[in-house]
């Protein structure tokens, strides 16, 4: 239809036109973002693009503060020590089983719980609220709190069970193996659980309720609104949520230290506790590094591979 | 389901009325249009039925079983929502296909009913787009597609058409006339379209405050309006309306206004009775007014403007302006005199203390069915309709 | 218009039993229960004398409440004055410099995360997903590894012992998150919104704190609550930035009585309980902005 | 409650910092120096004790560090390594403490034959019993060796006074377990020799034996609670003051505080005794050393060191007045010989213990041999682990002291 | 600001061309309104004008100046979103005078200008209300008055009246229109409702497909339609078509359609030349086709429908069936024979092969300018628009 005489364009007003300035576009989409940007990596950049690119050349090194004269570069030499090193590797272990253990009761249970928490009851306010209560915590204030409460000789939790008549005499619960594990688990889950709640209630806020009433005259039962409405909107909560978590449970260390210090043994002895000992303790911070590096590769790893897979569940780009 | 019963039906919202105290029953495979001003409670209506909305008095009941403890999905109705409720996160096939999933329908038949459904509202080459990348238009079908995929008790169709272009409009209520059609099933309609609402439905619910002023045919509706409201509400123009007092002369039923008498019919004797002494208020369809007759009372042209074949003259009677659907040419020029008569058979008389309709026309002009559910149709389906 | 039937089928007995409701308030209760035993512990503690805080058996509720170990807080006894390196003394300071610490953490966070979050979520750009990956590869650096590093910039820029020291770590904590955080949130404000705001005439800024802001609400009191959090409970660069109570934070002071040998359990229970309360407090004023579906009603389709 | 401190001491002011132990008293004690030396200004900063060392390397590690400062005996010989430490041969006073302090105190502050340290205060390990738990099981004396300690304990144990008589710190912590070193010092042996190297895997029985005894005691006959492993100090002080174990191994000053009425009931019933050993005879214990060193790059040197002086020296006088006033406020042990017999302080002593066990103690002890080792805390670290493991039954004995060895070696080989 | 231009302006979404090429010149003060079938193109037109859009290719200019540095914020055009976008946290009023704010207009001309605007959209008792307690109706009208609450250069409204019932609809036109008088500003309208298109515009812009078809008068568009797409588009029921050829035979110019012969008009001389051996399309509305006339075409009654005033009857003409509207009482009974005439005068002829029209009827009857902006006016506003 181009042909058509659609348009009774005017004829020009002046034929010498004003010198046209070549049309301005506004700034590009790209200048526009690093603008808004600039603050953020300014301050960070500033702050801790030194500090993280130091702990990197530092992991390349044999570095104990204790033997200056030893200091040397190792290329990775830390790293590939790490491999033969048993306590690394039984550490290794602990932490994935830490890492499994708490985020998966973590993502459990803060979703049950937002879920609750998005509903109206009497007291949802209160709750809310004191969902908070262990965030609020110090991490010294939290362990020491756990401790008070497993002690084996005072603990209010074997005077409970104790009266209760669940037990017949207090237990140690923190001395064996897998107890010191479960209930370090278990405080780290208390610990960070708010977290969790915040950001997926948050996320649970901005569902649109209508969308519940489409899914409801869709025939979709309370199971199926959660699956098709409610999960694809908490993708990207969950998404931070699964990330923040794993770093977190990865880092995990003032409850552990405080609670067990890694012991008994070997039992709660994650890689941050051990991280956090050869840095400071040890003054080894060559070594020191490479295994803050070893957690940051592996947290980077499995949050790439968090973003990846719920990328490809579609309906989600970061 | 069948029968869709409301009974004194009730809904607040934290003091505002929304529905007030609203009764009415839906019959089985009825197709039955709700109308009404802006906000006077249709859409509150529709969710009350779906089970979106607590009552907060009165029942509902379908097929005399009251539903009030049966959550929206258990209700077995279909909805399209004025706002659409689009699932932005699925794709529009997703979205269409959405009811017939949760209905664990295989997914191949989910698949070619999707197709199907899709190319009868013109989006089938939209599929895999999420609603945010579609126009409004285009968005309103895909909420029209979630509802007519399904085979559900009722359908509750919220202004579905509003956003589409005539022709569109005209293909898409003649699908829906297709689906009651086949379906055999209840229908109730939600619409701002008074061609719509004519040429679709079997009964009129008008509404006004949330109360139903009135619920009968359409021919019912447009020839013998209850009220005052739902005379002046239906028909386009708006029927005029006279304000004067009735009363008996010489054995003659008689309306006047400010001077001019008009002659009522006989059968009007008790509705003057009824008005008598008091302030009526007399209306006529603006195609029922003559023109230009003998013995009709004077007046004088105001205005006169060209409908295609017809011309709507506004004609001042004394300071009453009136207006009078005339068949083209109508040549007479502003301020010109002319006879204007009510015919006795076609006026309504209302008892303006309650908007009563105390009289209704023995003959009004037949209902303005225009439109073209079945002009557009192919020879095999327009049978029915013949004028 | 139709008459009431006579009598009305009673509804089903399984659907006249409020489930939902049950089920609610159980988990509901549940969760409470998990949530507040463990502190519960604590403030009972915090009112108990320190003979009968490890008494066998426990006493669940205290035997002879006192408020003494809170009145401490404002009048150390010569006892409590010298535990842990006055750590009694300090709380007060330690709870209104943690204060000034966390909320200027949550602003600046707020401001800057703002910006960014608005540039991920609204503008399609070369490398915002690198960009993006990059913030948080910088959180997931563990602080152990950078606290020394992060010591001598802090020196360098003569900060340390001060609060400036403290909220430039936090927020560098926490900013990575907060834009994680907040982009998502920003992206559930519809964007015809941002049309809307522009059509009326509104710049950016304007555009961000009218109508933005107040409907991303919810996630901006998510990421606020986060940096606060972060910066309220964050212990081992407290530890090292600070050194005097001009600057320290709670978690810090809370150490000094979990360290002191000479140490009050009670006394320790009653500073966990206030350094727990004021979050809590403004947390309790915040949440009415955590509101479902904020956006509602504002666009069709 | 503020103040400047740390970091802004100023012009000329001399930076002093320490673990944040009695702070008040040591603010005190500052005040009175800089009473008597009205030209010093000292800027004290007391540190969170479990972050002391951590806090410290950092303060150092970022160019700066205190002018003068505490220092644990096992950390010396790191931060000598380290370069943030100057010796103090020959200064002023110097010579006259090292002559005076217990042969242990002295070597403890002596890396590589230089003197680091003025001595804060030292204790030794002692066994710490309560008589009247052991009068209700009949026993009259304390036990001498380890078999006696474990029958005392069932003893007590059978008698239903008491389910586990012996309790320690178990809990894995970043400071050593005294008692662990204190129970092989007693019984003669050592995990290492002169040189460092590590002898429990062959030359020297002692640790296989004292382990032996231990998961005896842990697992047998069960005198040992196995609650211990999550034991802290502080927590073990309060069970000891509420009699819930009748023996422990700890710091003699221990007792100041657990026979101090106004801080324990059992006030009066715990007493000082030596450490049992293998044979029963006594023949040792472990002691330890806190001392006030003198920073490296410290640009106030002659005033930290009248400071120095002051805290870890003596006075015009020639008394130690610091050592006494700690021992005389908090029971800590003094590092000079002479106060034994100073009658203000035997009148101190004689509230809380035995004066001629506590003295006796002090000249036995022996600090340990590895500390000077770079490697040490991990060691003790290992050590601790290893010994939880005993204690619950993960290992046994002989695993111990080849897993200990191993990791020794290991070490060594990390730290070439 | 005044004339807004486009000058081959294209948007793609990532592949799907919204708008393809569109150039389209806006006169200062000029009322124009775009039509189009769903998905053509009319939202993204009018989001490109506002600013809201970047122009994947062509310029924008207001009063010759290209604008496409300009933010919408800088652009001073007021615009109604098809999809509201109401600020959900703002109350009613604050909704309406939002953009006022911006202006830093004191706080109480602001409200006593929102007090005028919501009471000319009745919504004068909802102020306080929150966008989530409205009804869809009532969303729209604050949608509508945020923008006519301004004093804008130029004012987008894109469909701001769909969801509207009839009565307000007309209301709200007449505020429009008067609107426009009282500022004298650019008004651009996209509506699917072709009589408020046709009785409001200066002139109607008819898109397809990102494509301007026609740009002109109503008037225009309604009797010299530019193509067959535009032909069919606009008016209700639509033109009818039939397919043959045409020729010259006798020094006639004949249109033939299976056996019918059709004579044309002598100016068609041109379009037979043009069309003469290849397919043809006559175009005819229903309301110019005569029945019943001496040496028509025989034909057969098909159906015939009541429209008030009018009948609309189908023919059948061999296969082809042809609408024509002619007034009522039309008494014949189906399958009656009757004869047809296409008047020479008023016929169309379109050139299949692209549509264009080749031939424009001469003398088509005048536009159905048939709604009420005037007929519901006082008589003082009304005395523009005699017929
Ligand atoms: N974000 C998008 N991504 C891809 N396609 C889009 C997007 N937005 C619009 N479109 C497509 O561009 C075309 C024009 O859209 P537009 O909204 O302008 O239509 P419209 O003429 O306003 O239609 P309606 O009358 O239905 O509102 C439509 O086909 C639509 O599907
Ligand atoms: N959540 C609510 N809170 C308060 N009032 C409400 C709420 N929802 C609806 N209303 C009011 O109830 C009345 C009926 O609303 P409803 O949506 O049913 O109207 P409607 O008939 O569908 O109108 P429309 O044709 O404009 O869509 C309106 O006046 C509306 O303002
Ligand atoms: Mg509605
Ligand atoms: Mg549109």
């Amino acid at each position: 239809m181009a042909t058509t005489a659609v348009d009774t364009t005017k004829p020009r007003a002046q034929e010498v036109k004003p010198p046209r300035r070549p049309p301005r576009r506004g700034i590009s989409d790209t200048l526009r973002a690093y603008f808004l940007n600039a603050p953020a990596m300014i301050v960070i950049g500033v702050l801790v693009a030194y500090p993280i690119g130091y702990s990197f050349w530092l992991s390349l090194h044999k570095y104990n503060l204790k033997l200056p004269a030893l200091e040397r570069f190792v290329w990775f030499g830390n790293y590939l020590s790490l491999v033969t090193d048993p306590e690394f590797l039984t550490s290794l272990k602990v932490t994935v089983g830490f890492v499994v253990v708490v985020l998966g009761l973590t993502v459990l249970m803060g979703t049950a719980l937002a879920l609750v928490l998005n509903e109206t009851f009497v007291g949802r306010g209160l709750l809310r609220s004191l969902v908070l209560l262990p965030w609020a915590m110090p991490g010294v204030v939290n362990g020491l709190m756990w401790r008070t409460i497993f002690d084996a000789k005072t603990g209010p939790l074997n005077g409970l069970l104790y009266q209760l008549g669940f037990i017949d005499s207090y237990q140690a619960f923190l001395t064996s193996p897998t107890g010191a594990f479960l209930i370090t688990a278990v405080a780290q889950v208390w610990n960070t659980l708010p977290f969790t709640v915040i950001i997926l209630l948050a996320g649970l806020s901005t569902i649109p309720g209508e969308l519940y009433d489409a899914a409801k005259v869709d025939r979709a039962g309370v199971f199926q609104r959660f699956r098709q409405v409610t999960l694809p909107w908490l993708l990207h909560p969950l998404l931070i949520v699964l990330i923040l978590e794993t770093m977190n449970a990865f880092r995990a260390f003032d409850t552990i230290y405080v609670l067990t210090g890694g012991g008994p043994g070997d039992a709660t002895n994650v890689i941050a506790v051990l991280n956090v000992r050869t840095v400071l303790t040890y003054t080894d911070f060559g070594l020191g590094s490479a295994y803050s590096w070893v957690i940051t590769l592996v947290t980077l790893v499995i949050s790439i591979g968090y973003i990846s897979v719920l990328y490809k569940k579609g309906s989600i780009e970061i | 389901m069948a029968e869709v019963r409301l009974e004194n039906v009730r809904k607040e919202f934290g003091g505002v009325v929304a529905v007030d105290d609203l009764s009415l029953t839906i019959a089985d495979r009825e197709f039955l249009t709700l109308v009404g001003p802006s906000g006077c409670g249709k859409s509150t209506t529709l969710r009350m039925i779906c089970g979106l909305e607590r009552t907060s008095g009165g029942e509902v009941f379908f097929d005399d079983q009251p539903v009030a403890h049966l959550p929206a999905n258990k209700r077995d109705v279909a909805m399209v929502f004025q706002s659409y409720a689009l699932y932005p996160h699925k794709t529009v096939a997703q979205n269409i296909g959405f009811a017939l999933r949760m209905m664990r329908v295989p997914k191949a038949e989910i698949a070619s009913r999707v197709d199907q459904v899709a190319a009868s509202l013109g989006i089938e080459n939209l599929l895999e787009r999420k609603p945010k990348a579609l126009s409004g238009g285009q968005r309103q079908r895909v909420a029209l597609g979630r509802a007519v995929i399904r085979d559900a008790g009722a359908y509750l169709l919220d202004e579905p058409l509003s956003n589409l272009d005539a022709q569109l409009r005209v293909t898409m209520r003649a699908e829906l006339k297709r689906l009651h059609a086949d379906l055999r099933r209840t229908f109730i309609y939600v619409t701002h379209d008074q061609v719509e609402a004519m040429t679709m439905s079997d009964r009129i619910a008008v509404m006004k405050d949330g109360l139903v002023q009135q619920c009968a045919s359409p021919e019912e509706i447009y020839a013998r309006p209850a009220n005052l409201f739902v005379a002046s509400f239906m028909g386009s123009p708006p029927m005029n309306f006279l304000h004067g007092e009735v009363q008996r002369e010489d054995g003659k039923l008689l309306f006047r206004h400010q001077g001019i008498a008009i002659e009522l019919p006989d059968h009007a004797s008790a509705a003057v009775d009824d008005l008598s002494g008091r302030e009526a208020v007399l209306g006529i369809r603006p195609e029922d007014v003559l023109l230009g007759v003998e013995n009709g009372t004077a007046a004088k042209i105001f205005v006169a403007e060209l409908l295609g074949a017809d011309v709507l003259v506004t004609v001042s009677l004394g300071e009453q302006l009136v207006k009078a659907r005339v068949p083209a040419p109508y040549q007479v020029g502003v301020n010109a005199q002319v006879t204007v008569e009510f015919p006795a058979e076609k006026v309504h008389l209302f008892d303006p203390s309650d908007g009563r309709a105390v009289l209704a026309a023995r003959s009004a002009t037949p209902l303005n069915r225009q439109d073209s559910v079945v002009a557009n149709q192919s020879p095999a389906a327009a049978k029915g309709d013949t004028g | 218009m139709t008459s009431i039937p006579a009598s009305r089928p009673a509804l089903p007995l399984m659907s006249r039993i409020p489930w939902r409701k049950i089920i609610l308030y159980t988990v509901a209760i549940l969760f409470a229960l998990w949530l507040v035993l463990p502190f519960y512990w604590i403030v009972n503690m915090s009112f108990m004398h320190e003979v009968d805080a490890t008494s066998v058996p426990p006493h669940f509720l205290p035997k002879d409440p006192t408020l003494a170990n809170f009145l401490g807080f404002i009048h150390p006894t010569t006892d409590q004055a010298l535990l842990g390196s006055h750590a009694v003394a300090d709380t007060p300071y330690a709870l209104m410099n943690s204060m000034i610490v966390a909320l200027t953490t949550a602003l600046f966070n707020l401001v800057l995360g703002t910006f960014a979050a608005y540039s991920f979520s609204r503008i399609q750009f070369k490398g915002s997903q690198v960009l993006l990956i990059v913030y948080l590869l910088t959180r997931m650096v563990p602080g152990i590894a950078i606290i020394i590093p992060f010591y001598l910039v802090m020196r360098a820029l003569h900060l340390l012992d001060t609060y400036g020291a403290l909220i430039l770590s936090y927020t560098t904590f926490a900013l990575p998150i907060t834009i994680w955080i907040l982009k998502d949130y920003i992206r559930s404000v519809p964007r015809e919104l941002e049309d809307a705001a522009r059509v009326d005439r509104c710049g950016w800024f304007r555009m961000m704190w009218s109508v933005f802001l107040p409907i991303s609400a919810p996630g901006l009191v998510a990421a606020a609550i986060f940096a606060f959090m972060t910066a309220w409970n964050e212990f081992m660069f407290a530890l090292f930035m600070t050194s005097t109570i001009s600057s320290q934070t709670m978690p810090v002071i809370a150490a000094n009585f979990a360290t002191d040998l000479n140490t009050q359990v009670t006394l320790m229970a009653a500073a966990g309980v206030v350094a727990v309360v004021p979050p809590l407090v403004l947390v309790l004023i915040c949440q009415r902005l955590i509101v479902q579906g904020m956006a509602a009603g504002s666009v069709k389709g | 409650a503020c103040g400047g401190g740390g970091g802004n001491g100023g012009s000329g002011a001399v930076k002093f910092s320490g673990w944040d132990y009695e702070s008040a008293l040591v603010q005190q004690n500052v005040a009175r120096f800089q009473q008597l030396n009205k030209d010093i200004k000292v800027a004290y900063t007391p540190i969170t004790s479990a972050q002391y060392v951590q806090k410290t390397v950092a303060e150092f590690t970022g160019g700066g560090g205190p002018d003068a400062l505490y220092v644990y005996d096992d950390s010396l010989a790191g931060w000598v390594g380290a370069d943030y430490l100057q010796p103090i041969d020959g200064l002023a006073g110097v010579d006259e403490v090292y002559s005076g302090i217990y042969p242990s105190n002295a070597q403890a502050m002596t890396v590589g034959g230089k003197r680091y340290g003025l001595p804060y205060y030292t204790d030794s390990q002692c066994l710490i019993y309560n008589e009247s738990i052991l009068k209700k099981a009949g026993i009259s004396a304390p036990p001498k060796s380890l078999d006696e300690l474990e029958q005392q304990s069932l003893k007590i144990k059978n008698a239903g006074i008491l389910q586990y008589p012996i309790g320690v710190t178990g809990q894995l912590q970043d400071t050593w377990w005294a008692w662990v070193w204190g129970l092989i010092f007693a019984s003669g042996g050592d995990l290492f020799d002169a040189n460092g190297e590590p002898t429990m895997d062959g030359k020297d029985a002692t640790a296989k034996n004292v382990f032996a005894w231990l998961h005896k005691a842990a697992t047998v006959s069960k005198v040992i609670d196995p609650a211990v492993l999550q034991l802290l100090p502080v927590p073990l002080d309060n069970a000891m003051k509420t009699e819930r174990y009748a023996f422990t191994v700890g710091a003699r000053y221990a007792l100041r505080d657990y026979n101090d009425p106004t801080k324990s009931k059992a006030a009066g019933k715990l007493k000082i005794a030596y450490v049992p050993s293998l044979d029963g005879q006594v023949v040792g214990t472990v002691s330890n050393t806190r001392m006030y060193c003198l920073g490296k790059n410290t640009e106030v040197k002659d005033k930290a060191l009248k400071l120095l002086n002051y805290m870890g020296g003596l006075d015009s006088s020639g008394k130690p007045y610091t050592s006494k006033f700690w021992f005389q406020q908090k029971g800590l042990g003094f590092p000079f010989r002479a106060l034994e017999k100073d009658p203000d302080v035997l009148q101190t002593l004689g509230k809380f213990a035995d004066p001629t066990i506590y003295a006796k103690l002090a000249s036995l002890a022996r600090p340990r041999t590895a500390i000077k080792q770079p490697w040490y805390s991990e060691y003790e670290n290992q050590q601790q682990k290893t010994v939880q493991q005993i204690i619950n039954n993960q290992t046994t004995p002989d695993a111990a002291v080849k897993t200990l060895a191993q990791s020794v070696a290991s070490l060594k080989k990390k730290y070439s």
